[in-house]
């Protein structure tokens, strides 16, 4: 009952989405569209269980009084706050307009959209410790990058040769090497598909 | 440790000061960089130099509020540089959340040079199936749009009086994002032999070098930088310059770094030996 | 009659196209002919395909036809109702019906429709012969796809052939791979210092496989680090990821013997949004002093993020995604990188187990398979044979 | 409202961005607020847009099939309670099997199927030198790529130098695309900038 049956149900619902591809017909349209919903739905379930461990990480911290458990409180203030803001009016409470969307506009946008761009400043340093000609593997990542990144800037009667190429590898070899990233990576996921099916891959369904 | 191997292993803080600059000096002190003009964008640029006034140009703004950033630019560059030229344009605005935006920019443009609607620009508006509309232009504009946007007959219109179709505008410059661009191939060249120009986005650019070899198109602007060529070219520099200004100083400072870390490494090797 | 009529003519006045005022050659075109209406094939049993040919005033210059209007009738001579409109030079239409059975627009099973086909100038059109009857139906097979079901069938037989060799007890050889050997010394490293490691299973779902294929690499390096008493933490930023983590380590501790070391506090949810969970990561590196980062399974923007800040904590990174777009930053952040499908390899590998290495092995003759055809492709393509073309050609 | 919201924001984001010289409080506190703040976030939002809609909404018109994924929703659950926590594997077990299946032939379409399709080009176009180069160089970098990803067989020889090439066509690939994404990744930090700069100094307009 604990390992065979999940097993079965893996395998039964596994080889149903193979078929059903195949089979264009409504009745088993009509299967494949609930059993998408179903998925959806675990998910929404299974974010208690997210919301209950941060919780308790964050409660048993403050408990411990562990360094930085002040931290930990402001964790649970943002989180309790938001769960109030966002069910006190009922469904009218998450309206553009309300202190929840307030809160989502000048707390967690500026916050995010910050984060993102903190990228600007890690593709500048990991290109500076990366692009050395240290090995021809190394070369290479540089001269391509510096080729693409100099279609920036003027470089007289050079730029428009190296528009050109710039252009030409990123259609041309940049290409290539994606489709084999691309067939490798679908060889690799497919064989894993099916070892999952076949129940041969089972590791993520622990142990007793 | 050496000089040398200390530009090898420069604390990364210091690159994030220099891209900090790089990203802010250019905003606060705006200052012009060079900008190398590619000849697809120039093609565009001299449709529209040597159409004489009085002659009409088809303007599509095929784009919505999400490519404002790279596209803007490009329309209100060709919208200014023909307004000065006293060419007449007719406007059209064939993606479903674009004319809205159209219409305000139209308006405040026309209102900078003082130029008439009905006289000096019609402004067609939007109707769906972007396809048929444009296949339909071609035969006549008033197929799909008997009115402009504002209502009016395009009859009652001073200047589309003996306007019926492509044949009678010098060309057309479609600034585009998505598909629409593909019927603006397939139709409006394909099928009625009008002369196509486009203004891009960065991505989709790659994608449509093909078609200016093939003769399909007559000049392509991609994405920011093809609008700061634009802007360059048409001496109107704005925001788009602004930005490839800033672009083209922080790719300049990621260089100098890789180049400063591959001198330390080059020179540090060398001692050794 | 009279309200067909009517119909029709309300019909005109609202598809934009009619400018009823407008002066021109008032010359009905040629009408389109050839007219056919037949269920669609492969779908679900909801739409006819309608084909004709084109009206012989549908050319690029006679500019006379713009448009072919497709309509729908219960009967030869009953009123018929616009269905769709295509450009011309176009000569097909699909009809679609309702899927819901209540809905007015449903196609029956089996019930006859009719359908004519209009082509439209400016302010004329002519009608072809009513084509029909037609019945739509769904089908059991898709025979676009069948060039997928022919290669479902062959991997699989591959792939089950080699595993049941591996059963047998025949051994593979796998070439070494670099990522893979930098495991044990990094687990190694860690324990020397005495700091604990880190694993990010990325932003995928459990139903990714990719984030499947990190839960088993996940399981191996968890049963090292239970050998080897080290502390092993992971972030969560899935719910149903992060209960699957759980279930995946302590397998691991399991296996090594010391299930009384595991401590499911250590592989906790922090939030599902990307940054705000990027933001806690960074976090997390610095104060925990992470020896070793394993970055293993999907990741998007983060992937830089991530993996500079493990570069500033001075942990050792090996990192492996299938995510094409992030691949570069990895290498070019990380110690090690598994590059798309090794990710996918690094399972068997790690664990070294016959099954999981005999799937392995059905890839390589599935990549084989594949590289002959690309190449045979290639060289029949210059010969313009396009059949083998077809043989990879899949409808939708 | 708009006044303090900006201050505020703009605050956080000088907040983000001291993380750049080192760890501080200051960045913690924001780290922290904001784990806080985007997982409520996220689960109020998936509630009213998700949840109910896909859930209450269809079990309240009678869609009884829905309570199936409700079930297996509750069984995810039990985790909580160590006892009987095994069952939420049948829910895993449901939610792996089906998208196994279904990206199965996803990937075999979409990663296999329609890329060799793409790349069987001919390798000699008449009177077009071009693209003559460009496909061969398509098809040799497709097919030495592949050899690269080969298991079975030490990267040795011929054979070797094969996989080496593909090597390098990866790194070509890498170093391309990195370099393009450094215009978009500024462009981000210009927007923050601005928003520095421009809406809450007032610097620029």
């Amino acid at each position: 009952m604990r390992r065979q049956l999940p097993i079965l149900i893996v395998f039964v619902s596994g080889v149903f989405m193979v078929i059903q591809y195949f089979i264009p017909h409504e009745s088993f349209e009509f299967i494949y569209e609930y059993a998408m919903d179903w998925i959806i739905i675990i998910g929404i379930f299974a974010m208690l269980l997210g919301l209950w461990s941060l919780t308790r990480a964050s409660v048993s911290k403050v408990q411990a009084k562990a360094p930085g458990w002040g931290f930990s409180v402001m964790t649970l203030v943002g989180l309790a706050t938001m769960l109030f803001l966002g069910f006190y009016k009922g469904n009218k409470s998450i309206a553009e307009g309300t202190f929840f969307m307030d809160l989502f506009w000048y707390i967690y946008t500026p916050i995010q959209a910050t984060m993102f761009s903190l990228l600007a400043f890690y593709i500048a340093s990991a290109a500076y410790r990366a692009f050395r000609v240290r090995t021809v593997l190394a070369t290479i990542l540089l001269v391509t990058a510096l080729i693409i990144m100099l279609r920036l800037i003027p470089l007289g009667p050079i730029s428009g040769v190296n528009q050109w190429l710039a252009s030409w590898i990123l259609t041309v070899p940049n290409m290539a090497a994606k489709r084999a990233i691309w067939i490798g990576v679908g060889l690799g996921a497919t064989a894993t598909a099916l070892k999952i099916i076949f129940g041969i891959e089972r590791a993520y369904m622990g142990k007793d | 440790m050496n000089f040398y191997e200390r530009l090898m292993q420069l604390d990364r803080r210091w690159i994030y000061l220099g891209v900090a600059i790089a990203v802010t000096i250019p905003v606060l002190a705006p200052f012009k960089v060079p900008v190398y003009i590619t000849p697809e964008a120039k093609a565009v640029y001299e449709f529209v130099e040597n159409t004489k006034p009085g002659e009409i140009i088809f303007l599509a703004i095929d784009y919505d509020p999400n490519a404002m950033a790279e596209l803007h630019p490009m329309a209100r560059t060709i919208m200014r540089q023909s307004f000065s030229r006293g060419i007449r344009l007719i406007i059209s605005a064939l993606s479903q959340n674009g004319p809205g935006m159209a219409e305000q920019l139209i308006s405040q443009i026309s209102k900078e040079y003082n130029k008439k609607n009905g006289v000096d620009y019609v402004y067609l508006g939007y109707k769906p199936y972007p396809g048929i509309t444009i296949l339909a232009m071609g035969q006549n504009f008033r197929i799909p749009f008997p009115t402009d946007y504002y209502g009016t007959p395009l009859d009652s219109l001073p200047m589309m009086d003996g306007v019926r179709n492509y044949d009678d505008v010098k060309g057309i410059i479609s600034i585009v994002a998505g598909n629409i661009a593909e019927y603006w191939i397939n139709y409006a060249n394909g099928r009625y032999k009008a002369k196509v120009f486009f203004g891009v986005t960065g991505v989709m650019t790659a994608d449509y070098y093909p078609f200016l070899q093939s003769g399909q198109l007559f000049g392509l602007l991609g994405g920011l930088k093809g609008a700061s060529e634009y802007e360059r070219l048409a001496k109107q520099e704005g925001v788009a310059t602004e930005g490839m200004s800033i672009q083209t100083v922080a790719h300049l400072v990621i260089i100098a770094f890789i180049v400063v870390g591959n001198i330390g490494f080059f020179m540090s090797k060398k001692k050794k030996r | 009659m009279k309200k067909t009529k009517a119909v029709l003519f309300s019909i005109l006045i609202i598809l934009f196209f009619f400018n009823l005022s407008f002066p021109q050659e008032n010359l009905s075109p040629l009408p389109p002919t050839e007219v056919r209406a037949s269920d669609t094939p492969n779908d679900n049993g909801h739409s006819i395909t309608v084909t004709w040919k084109l009206s012989g005033d549908d050319g690029a210059d006679k500019k006379n036809v713009v448009a072919y209007e497709i309509l729908r009738s219960d009967s030869p001579t009953g009123e018929f109702i616009v269905r769709g409109m295509v450009p011309a030079g176009n000569n097909t239409y699909q009809d679609r019906g309702a899927k819901e059975k209540e809905d007015k627009n449903y196609f029956h099973p089996h019930k006859d429709f009719y359908y004519k086909v209009r082509a439209k100038t400016l302010n004329s059109y002519s009608e072809s012969e009513v084509a029909g009857p037609a019945q739509a139906y769904g089908e059991w097979f898709h025979l676009g796809k069948l060039p997928v079901f022919v290669g479902t069938v062959t991997f699989t037989i591959m792939v089950l052939a080699f595993i049941s060799l591996a059963r047998k007890g025949k051994e593979f050889y796998v070439r070494p791979l670099a990522g893979i050997d930098a495991v044990d010394d990094a687990i190694g490293r860690a324990t020397e210092m005495g700091r604990p490691i880190l694993y990010i299973l990325g932003l995928g779902s459990a139903a990714d496989i990719a984030t499947i294929a990190s839960f088993t690499i996940l399981n191996r390096i968890a049963k090292k680090t239970a050998e080897h008493k080290t502390k092993i933490i992971v972030p969560c930023n899935d719910p149903i990821v992060m209960s699957v983590a759980q279930e995946t380590v302590k397998a691991g501790y399991l296996d090594a013997g010391r299930p009384d070391m595991y401590k499911e506090e250590n592989i906790f949810y922090l939030t599902s949004m990307q940054f705000a969970y990027v933001a806690a990561v960074n976090g997390i590196m610095l104060r925990e002093q992470t020896a070793t980062n394993f970055y293993l399974g999907k990741f998007y923007a983060e992937s830089l993020i991530l993996a500079e800040t493990g570069s500033v904590a001075g942990s050792i990174q090996i990192s492996g995604t299938d995510e094409i777009a992030q691949i570069p930053f990895f290498v070019a952040a990380t110690d090690f990188t598994l590059i798309g499908e090794e990710l996918y390899a690094a399972s068997a590998y790690l664990g070294r187990e016959p099954l999981l290495l005999g799937a392995l092995k059905a890839q390589d003759l599935a990549k084989a398979i594949v590289m002959i055809s690309l190449a045979l492709g290639a060289l029949a393509a210059s010969f313009h044979l396009g059949f083998f073309l077809k043989l990879f050609t899949v409808q939708m | 409202m708009e006044t303090i919201g900006i201050w505020i924001a703009a605050l956080l984001t000088l907040g983000i961005f001291s993380f750049l010289y080192k760890d501080n409080p200051f960045y913690k506190f924001c780290e922290s607020l904001f784990v806080g703040i985007s997982a409520g976030y996220w689960f109020v939002t998936t509630f009213w847009q998700v949840f109910m809609p896909k859930l209450a909404d269809n079990l309240i018109a009678g869609r009884f099939y829905y309570m199936i994924g409700a079930i297996f929703g509750v069984l995810m659950l039990l985790r909580l309670f160590p006892k009987i926590g095994w069952l939420s594997r049948w829910s895993l077990a449901l939610v792996v099997g089906t998208t196994a299946g279904l990206y199965f032939t996803r990937y075999l379409v979409s990663n296999g199927m329609v890329q060799v399709q793409n790349t069987i080009i001919p390798l000699y176009v008449k009177g077009n030198l071009s693209q003559t180069i460009g496909n061969l160089v398509i098809v040799i970098g497709t097919f030495s790529g592949l050899i690269y990803f080969f298991f079975s067989k030490e990267h040795k020889g011929a054979f070797g130098g094969l996989a080496k090439l593909g090597i390098w066509f990866l790194m070509l690939s890498f170093g391309a695309s990195f370099g393009y994404t450094v215009m978009s990744r500024m462009s981000l930090l210009i927007g923050r900038m601005d928003y520095l700069l421009g809406t809450w100094l007032g610097l620029i307009r």
